[in-house]
């Protein structure tokens, strides 16, 4: 195992992926401490969602280390094998299970044996369904507990899916575009969950949206074709010229 | 047939006019062409000699007309005349002078039966009559003909043909027929080693059984034969190999027609559409309609009737298309197994229709003459009907491929596959791009059953035959990927043709079956499959 | 079919309110029809066939009813659609004879229709008229078998086809159990006549093949040998227009490599340009190109029916035309339309056949048939080359076959058994 | 725990299904065989088989609605597994005829006689007893599904690749059964059986039995299939059919799942071929044609997908409308049928039972999505 990990929570080195000739990461790195909160911005086709899809296991890179706890090689991992190592995804589009009531999306997210055999025989204990009740209070669905997921309004959506990561207890959360949609008063209400998450978890969020991620308030990473283009607080990313130039001055 | 004949005639007449002196007595000739009438075929067959051993020429033209099973005998009398249909009775004339002798009732004469073995004895007969016809062509099957009855006798007769000959290509015709005639004889060593030479030069199957035949005695003769025969064969199963190339390409070329509508309506659009096989069945039935419009009312027109048919195919399967996207799949869009549901319907109905305008039978589709037959290019035998449905098969896609690359049309087409509420929100009408797309789709499914109908059954089954194998392409080359389904009906036709010698058909079809099952395995999404991001859009 | 119905019932009330003034009360005789069941696929793959011979059964009962019916019991056709769907075909069967009550059937169109609804015949004791060519190796109380059995096919063509001077022999046909068992007769056939193994060459088909270049080309490869060769095809339906036509376009002639077929007749011919294929030979027990006086008749009534000159008429017509007579006449015979008796008085009715003979109902429930070889005509028709000097039996046990050579069939009584064994003298297969 | 495990897993619809079909599988034999011919009431023998084929085909819809209707898995191959328990079945049907075949053969079927085979080939061994046959309409299919969902799920093949491969594979099964080199007796393939179990399969009483046992089967595997999508288990599937990449995020293992519903379903697709066979009395390569196939699915959809019930209506009305048309429009009913199906797609959606339910939904829940924000794409 590569020594650098050490320490680390998430540990990207070198990383490259490119598609019929198209290079979407290009010698990415990247480390993500435990407990650390982390913003990613970058224009479109930057990277952000293959850099997600290359964590959790979704697409191999061509070259390149990612390490997560310092100890396990993701590159060797399917989705599912990462999941139960405690990484959450939430996608740029919310994906929840439309056609399931809210408690059971949660249900179905709960830390638990993901076998099949356990599945069919499974039932729902009182501890588990404490902890439902638990986390639709912190998403405010609490009233919607058994509303059709797909009756759910678009940022609903959104925090039914940031739920669902949390009943996952996962001990990284990538986040993907979680604002996208909102209105005002709902991105402020997401940015404070979200800082509620990263007191427990470490979160990476991508994001388009500057408001957003000042409200968040942590450090940001710059993403441009596929590699690190800047990183440090906000205010000092974005008086870099070279930022300006390819992001934030279009 | 008829040009031929006539040509015929009129070439023995002069060359009648020209040797006087071998006129036969004209009583006699008569006589013995009356004889014809009588007797079952065995004693048909010794008329048939000796009509021949006149030498005649005018009894080439009889024999002809024997052959064609137009000479029948008066019931009355006996006399042997040539008779045509006319009206409701037959023209009759003289079969020698060709006389007019006026019309009978159809009951007044008997037709002249023939049957395989004699329609062979007059095809030799007339072998030797016509070595001296003017026409090198007539020569030239006269030689094959003679090639292949192998007969010693006619050693003499060749030997004065080559000698008159000055068509190089037919001289060598003769020869090799000389020379098949040769080893079937009792001649000297170095005639026979001759003859080997000539036959192993000429190469092909019938020069192979030949050889095969000779080299099964002992001494000089039969191992020349043996070594001859032997360099045959392996120079054969070259050819052979490319032989199967060819039939693979030409199997895929009518796979890649079949598949080429669907991967419109289903690789571009996303209908699973069942009906396809009902549009390419459409198409066939279109070029049925246009060919027996043409038999009744415009017969010379009939070498054209594909061309006729081609755009009215292209329209009735798109027109089709139409009402059914406009009535039945826009209200689809985003379900697509319902569109399996509902296609699937339709092609019920239409089936059914088709059965009650046209009836449960075959019906018949004539090939044009420049489809019929085939030519040899060096020992490869190439049909005409497949190597121009080669040829439309990729016209057809390259023309398709220019619509969908460079047309303002397909442009729109792949803005609203690709994006639909963008391309909607540019000012593109998306339902009429829609409509459009399913006619297209449809209507080179109908152009594809133009082709289909030369080769297959036209009946309500047609379609059926070909969407299991369709849908196989599409898939098998990437849905979404026109070059794909190039690619898929060219690969699949080729490996069922390597694979059939082997397996046989049905087992070789089943194999093909399988690596298909395996190959997506491996590739998940076909052979030209989208990488990326783009593919969870 | 509620219009069929109803109109001749209406015809029936008529005829029966004419001629009986009043003696009869009209509309009690118009309840009491005789119905017969017609079990023919209008839908599905073997439509294509089929449907012809729900036609010809349709103007046969038509032209019966002219004639005055059945003992004085107007004839009610009652026809279902089976769909080419074999299960369906005993589902079917089991309608007809259950809920329809028809007197017989007449229907099926390949052997595992047949197979399908055997045991159904056989339970509800009915009756069941098959009317085409198959590969025998059957023998039902409760079925009549008036297509040809492989003796009066297969084994005269080549037999013919031996004279004509053929030494080499290409045996294709589509892999099910018509061809399979023919081709097995066949292959002992000639090699009790002296044919060598290399000689034959068999060649399986699947349904529906629609690509012959590779079949046609072994087959010119296997016919260049030197030896005059022939083809003997019990290719499927389907199947042989392609294989026609690729034979036509590779350019085998009939004088070169002649084939010889036993499911391609008239009706197949139709939908093929047969102008290349003058020659090529079919052995049948029917040609519409007969000359008899029977057949002129059946065809222009076929013709008025059809309501189409140009419709053809075939070998399993003429199977039904003799099957339905035979079954009026057993009928008259009986008195009654009871099963049992009718079966029993079936055996040994003669009724005219279209070839200008008389075709006899024999104990194996098999018919006698002329046997015609035919060469095919420019104008699509069959012109006969060769027949049979008389009358063929129709043999349900091959002698070929080492299973089935002992066996005989005989339903007359004492005997009355379908798979008698003469070598142990026992009924019910040859215990070994 | 087990108490508790049923309680929660069965609804009242599947109490109801099951409560009907017991009653049928009483009620019809009783009707049939305790009334006189000409009663009002009575069922005629060749109703009772023709209602057993019904409920075989609606249990092989059942299976079909198991992977289609809950997993997503839109298969067009289910045939393939229907078809092989209906060959378990025929084959040991077949073996059961023993020396009453039409040429007295101990141990050969009559097609291997005439066939001039010699002896028994060896997948034929074993079939002659009930006990060897009976797990053998389990285990054929489900390996088969077992190896060939084994191979694509893990290459995660999906959608029409997906559909299209089960297509391919029922075809492939299909041109290996009808050759005669196979041993299962081609085209024909097998018919003519005698008995099962020691009963004359033609008697009125054998029948009626089929057919309690068939809707006695159906009524299991109904609660089976409701246990199942009722459980947690259940819930995953319509994840996975909903949302694959979600369910793999959360950590499940998608091809297991999949893997065993599929497995599972294969084999109740088996069953209902083994209880077909002796109803209809033939087996042939014609049930593993893919139109066979795709018409289940169709049954499916017209009586409405993913709701089990649903399955089984559909199965049931199309069939018996297909009974009625072949015999009450025998040149038209493709017309009746094809247009059934399309008027389904059009007008409704969801199958019968989905509409049906939709419109009760809708009575009962307020509609209350007016201020929704508008999803930015």
């Amino acid at each position: 195992m590569d020594g650098r990990a050490l320490g680390s929570l998430l540990y990207l080195d070198g990383v490259s992926v490119s598609f019929d000739g198209f290079k979407a990461l290009n010698s990415l790195s990247l480390v993500i401490e435990p407990g650390e909160m982390r913003a990613i911005i970058g224009p479109n086709g930057a990277g952000k969602t293959t850099m997600m899809d290359v964590i959790t296991g979704k697409t191999r890179p061509d070259d390149g280390v990612v390490v997560f706890n310092a100890e396990t090689d993701l590159t060797q991992l399917d989705e599912a094998a990462i999941a139960e190592l405690g990484i959450g995804r939430k996608f740029q589009k919310p994906t929840v299970f439309e056609s399931h009531t809210v408690a059971d999306n949660i249900a179905l997210a709960l830390k638990a044996p993901r076998s099949a055999f356990r599945a069919l025989f499974h039932l729902l204990s009182g501890a588990e369904k404490d902890r439902i009740e638990e986390i639709l209070t912190t998403i405010r669905l609490a009233g919607k507990r058994d509303m059709m997921a797909a009756d759910l309004s678009h940022g609903q959506k959104q925090w039914l899916e940031i739920g669902m990561l949390l009943a996952q207890e996962p001990k990284l959360l990538l986040v993907d575009e979680p604002a996208a949609g909102m209105t005002d008063a709902e991105t402020a209400a997401t940015a404070e969950l979200l800082r509620d998450i990263a007191r427990e978890k470490s979160v990476v969020v991508v994001e388009h949206d500057m408001t957003f991620v000042r409200d968040l308030g942590v450090k940001v990473t710059v993403l441009h074709e596929g590699s690190v283009l800047a990183e440090g607080p906000l205010d000092v990313v974005s008086a870099d010229h070279r930022v300006i130039e390819v992001y934030l001055g279009r | 047939m008829h040009i031929l004949r006539s040509l015929l005639l009129s070439l023995l007449v002069a060359i009648a006019a020209a040797l006087p002196a071998r006129a036969a007595d004209d009583a006699e000739l008569t006589r013995l062409v009356d004889a014809l009438g009588a007797g079952g075929f065995d004693d048909t067959s010794a008329q048939i000699a000796a009509l021949a051993a006149t030498g005649e020429p005018r009894v080439a033209a009889v024999l002809e007309l024997l052959a064609g099973g137009d000479l029948y005998v008066k019931k009355d009398g006996g006399a042997v005349v040539a008779a045509t249909r006319d009206g409701k009775g037959y023209r009759i004339t003289d079969p020698l002078s060709g006389a007019d002798l006026g019309t009978v009732d159809r009951s007044a004469v008997t037709k002249i039966k023939i049957n395989n073995k004699l329609r062979g004895e007059i095809k030799s007969a007339l072998g030797s009559l016509t070595l001296a016809s003017t026409d090198p062509a007539a020569r030239m099957t006269a030689a094959e003909t003679m090639f292949k009855a192998a007969d010693p006798e006619s050693i003499a007769t060749l030997d004065a043909a080559i000698a008159g000959e000055k068509d190089p290509a037919v001289t060598e015709k003769f020869a090799e027929a000389r020379a098949a005639a040769v080893l079937a004889s009792d001649a000297g060593e170095a005639d026979k080693l001759a003859a080997i030479a000539i036959l192993k030069e000429r190469g092909d199957r019938d020069a192979l059984a030949l050889l095969r035949a000779a080299a099964a005695g002992e001494g000089a003769v039969a191992e020349a034969a043996a070594t001859a025969a032997a360099h045959v064969a392996q120079v054969l199963s070259f050819w052979e190999a490319g032989q199967n190339v060819w039939y693979g390409l030409s199997l895929g070329s009518v796979l890649l027609l079949a598949a080429i509508g669907l991967a419109i309506t289903f690789g571009v659009m996303g209908v699973i559409n069942m009906a396809h096989g009902e549009m390419v069945m459409l198409g066939a039935y279109t070029t049925f309609v246009v060919q027996e419009a043409i038999r009744t009312s415009a017969p010379w027109l009939f070498d054209y009737s594909l061309f006729i048919a081609l755009p009215l195919a292209f329209l009735v399967s798109g027109i089709v298309g139409m009402a059914i996207e406009r009535g039945v799949l826009r209200f689809l869009y985003g379900r697509p197994l319902e569109t399996l549901l509902a296609t699937w319907g339709l092609s019920l109905i239409i089936q059914q229709a088709v059965r009650t305008v046209f009836g449960p039978t075959n019906r018949e589709v004539g090939n044009p003459s420049w489809m019929s037959g085939a030519f040899d290019l060096g020992h490869l035998a190439i049909t005409w009907n497949r190597l121009w449905i080669i040829i439309f098969a990729l016209a057809v896609f390259a023309g398709l491929l220019a619509v969908m690359r460079r047309t303002a049309f397909g442009l729109q087409m792949r803005a609203v596959t690709q994006n639909r509420r963008m391309a909607g929100s540019m000012g593109i009408r998306t339902p009429w791009v829609d409509a459009f797309t399913f006619a297209l789709g449809s209507g080179i499914a109908g152009i594809a059953g133009v082709a289909l109908s030369q080769i297959d059954n036209v009946s309500p089954n047609l379609g059926q035959g070909y969407i299991i194998d369709s849908f196989m392409v599409v898939v098998f080359g990437g849905v979404g990927n026109l070059w794909g389904t190039l690619v898929g009906a060219m690969t699949l036709g080729v490996l069922n043709k390597f694979v059939e010698p082997y397996a046989g058909a049905v087992l070789g079809k089943i194999l093909v079956l399988v690596l298909i099952i395996l190959f997506i395995q491996k590739r998940p999404r076909g052979l030209f499959a989208l990488k990326g991001r783009a593919v969870e859009a | 079919m509620t219009a069929k119905t109803i109109s001749s019932r209406l015809a029936a009330a008529l005829l029966a309110g004419s001629v009986f003034s009043g003696a009869f009360a009209a509309s009690a005789l118009a309840e009491d029809t005789i119905k017969v069941g017609i079990l023919h696929s209008l839908s599905g793959t073997m439509a294509i066939s089929e449907t012809t011979l729900k036609d010809a059964m349709l103007m046969l009962i038509e032209e019966q009813n002219k004639k005055g019916g059945v003992l004085g019991k107007q004839l009610e056709a009652v026809v279902v659609d089976p769909a080419s769907d074999w299960p369906l075909f005993a589902e079917k069967a089991r309608e007809l004879i259950s809920k329809d009550k028809v007197s017989a059937v007449f229907g099926c169109w390949t052997s595992v229709s047949r197979k399908s609804v055997l045991p159904v015949f056989e339970e509800l004791n009915s009756i069941l008229f098959y009317p085409v060519q198959y590969e025998g190796e059957e023998s039902s109380r409760n079925v009549f078998y008036t297509g040809a059995a492989p003796n009066q096919q297969a084994v005269p063509a080549v037999d013919y086809l031996m004279a004509e001077g053929v030494e080499r022999w290409v045996l294709a046909g589509t892999d099910y159990v018509y061809p399979r068992t023919t081709n097995k007769i066949l292959e002992t056939y000639l090699k009790q006549k002296g044919v060598a193994e290399a000689d034959i060459m068999i060649n399986y088909t699947p349904f529906g093949h629609s690509d012959w270049q590779s079949i046609v080309a072994d087959i010119k490869k296997f016919g260049s040998a030197g030896k005059k060769t022939a083809v003997v095809s019990t290719i499927n339906g389907d199947a042989n227009v392609p294989f026609y036509k690729e034979l036509a376009n590779q350019g085998i002639k009939a004088e070169d490599i002649p084939v010889v077929a036993f499911s391609v007749g008239e009706e197949e011919l139709a939908g093929i340009d047969t102008a290349p294929l003058v020659g090529h030979l079919a052995a049948w027990n029917y040609f519409m190109s007969g000359d008899s006086e029977a057949n002129a008749t059946f065809i222009d009534q076929w013709h008025a029916f059809i309501k189409d000159d140009k419709r053809v008429t075939n070998d399993p017509m003429e199977a039904h035309y003799i099957g339905f007579n035979m079954w009026v006449k057993a009928v008259e015979k009986a008195g009654t339309t009871d099963a049992d008796a009718v079966i029993d008085a079936l055996v040994g009715v003669s009724v005219p056949n279209l070839s200008g003979g008389y075709s006899a109902m024999m104990p194996n429930h098999h018919i006698t048939k002329p046997v015609l070889i035919g060469e095919v005509q420019a104008d699509g028709q069959f012109e006969t080359v060769w027949e049979t000097p008389g009358l063929v039996v129709g043999d349900e046990w091959s002698d070929y076959l080492e299973g089935s050579k002992d066996l005989i069939s005989d339903w007359r009584a004492p005997l009355s058994c379908g798979n008698f064994n003469v070598a142990t003298g026992k009924c019910g297969g040859a215990a070994k | 725990m087990i108490t508790r495990l049923l309680i929660e897993r069965l609804d009242a619809r599947a109490i109801i299904v099951v409560a009907v079909l017991l009653i049928v599988a009483a009620a019809v034999p009783a009707l049939n065989l305790m009334l006189p011919a000409d009663h009002p009431l009575h069922v005629p023998t060749y109703m009772v088989a023709l209602f057993g084929k019904y409920l075989s085909f609606a249990l092989l819809a059942l299976s079909v609605d198991l992977v289609w209707g809950f997993a997503g898995i839109l298969t067009l191959g289910h045939g393939a597994f229907f078809a092989l328990g209906g060959y378990v079945m025929g084959m040991y049907l077949m073996r059961q005829i023993g020396a009453r075949g039409v040429y007295a053969n101990p141990t050969l079927p009559d097609f291997m006689v005439f066939l001039n085979w010699k002896e028994l080939p060896w997948y034929w061994y074993g079939f002659d007893s009930f006990a060897f046959a009976a797990p053998m309409i389990l285990l054929v299919p489900g390996l088969l599904a077992l190896a060939f969902g084994w191979f694509a799920f893990r290459s995660r093949v999906t959608g029409v690749y997906l559909s299209i491969i089960t297509q391919a594979m029922t075809f492939a099964l299909m041109l290996a059964f009808f050759r005669n080199d196979m041993g299962f007796g081609g085209n024909n393939g097998l018919t003519d059986f005698k008995d099962i179990l020691g009963f004359d399969i033609q008697v009125d009483t054998t029948r009626a039995a089929l057919f309690a046992a068939t809707a006695a089967m159906l009524a299991f595997w109904f609660l089976v299939a409701t246990f199942l999508v009722n459980s947690k288990f259940g819930k995953v599937l319509v994840g996975v059919r909903d949302a694959e990449s979600r369910t793999r995020f959360l950590g499940y293992r998608v091809e297991n799942y999949k893997l065993f519903v599929w497995t599972l379903s294969a084999m109740m697709a088996g069953v209902a071929g083994a209880l077909y066979v002796p109803q209809v009395g033939i087996i042939n390569p014609g049930e593993f044609a893919p139109a066979n196939s795709i018409e289940t699915v169709i049954w499916v959809a017209v009586g409405g997908r993913g709701t089990l019930v649903g399955a089984l209506i559909g199965a049931i009305a199309v069939n018996f409308g297909k009974t009625w048309f072949t015999g009450a429009l025998p040149e038209f009913w493709l017309f009746a049928l094809g247009g059934l199906f399309v008027v389904v797609t059009l007008f409704l959606p969801k199958g019968i039972v989905g509409t049906l339910g939709d419109l009760f939904r809708r009575r009962k829940r307020p509609v209350d999505d007016a201020l929704e924000p508008q999803p930015a794409e």
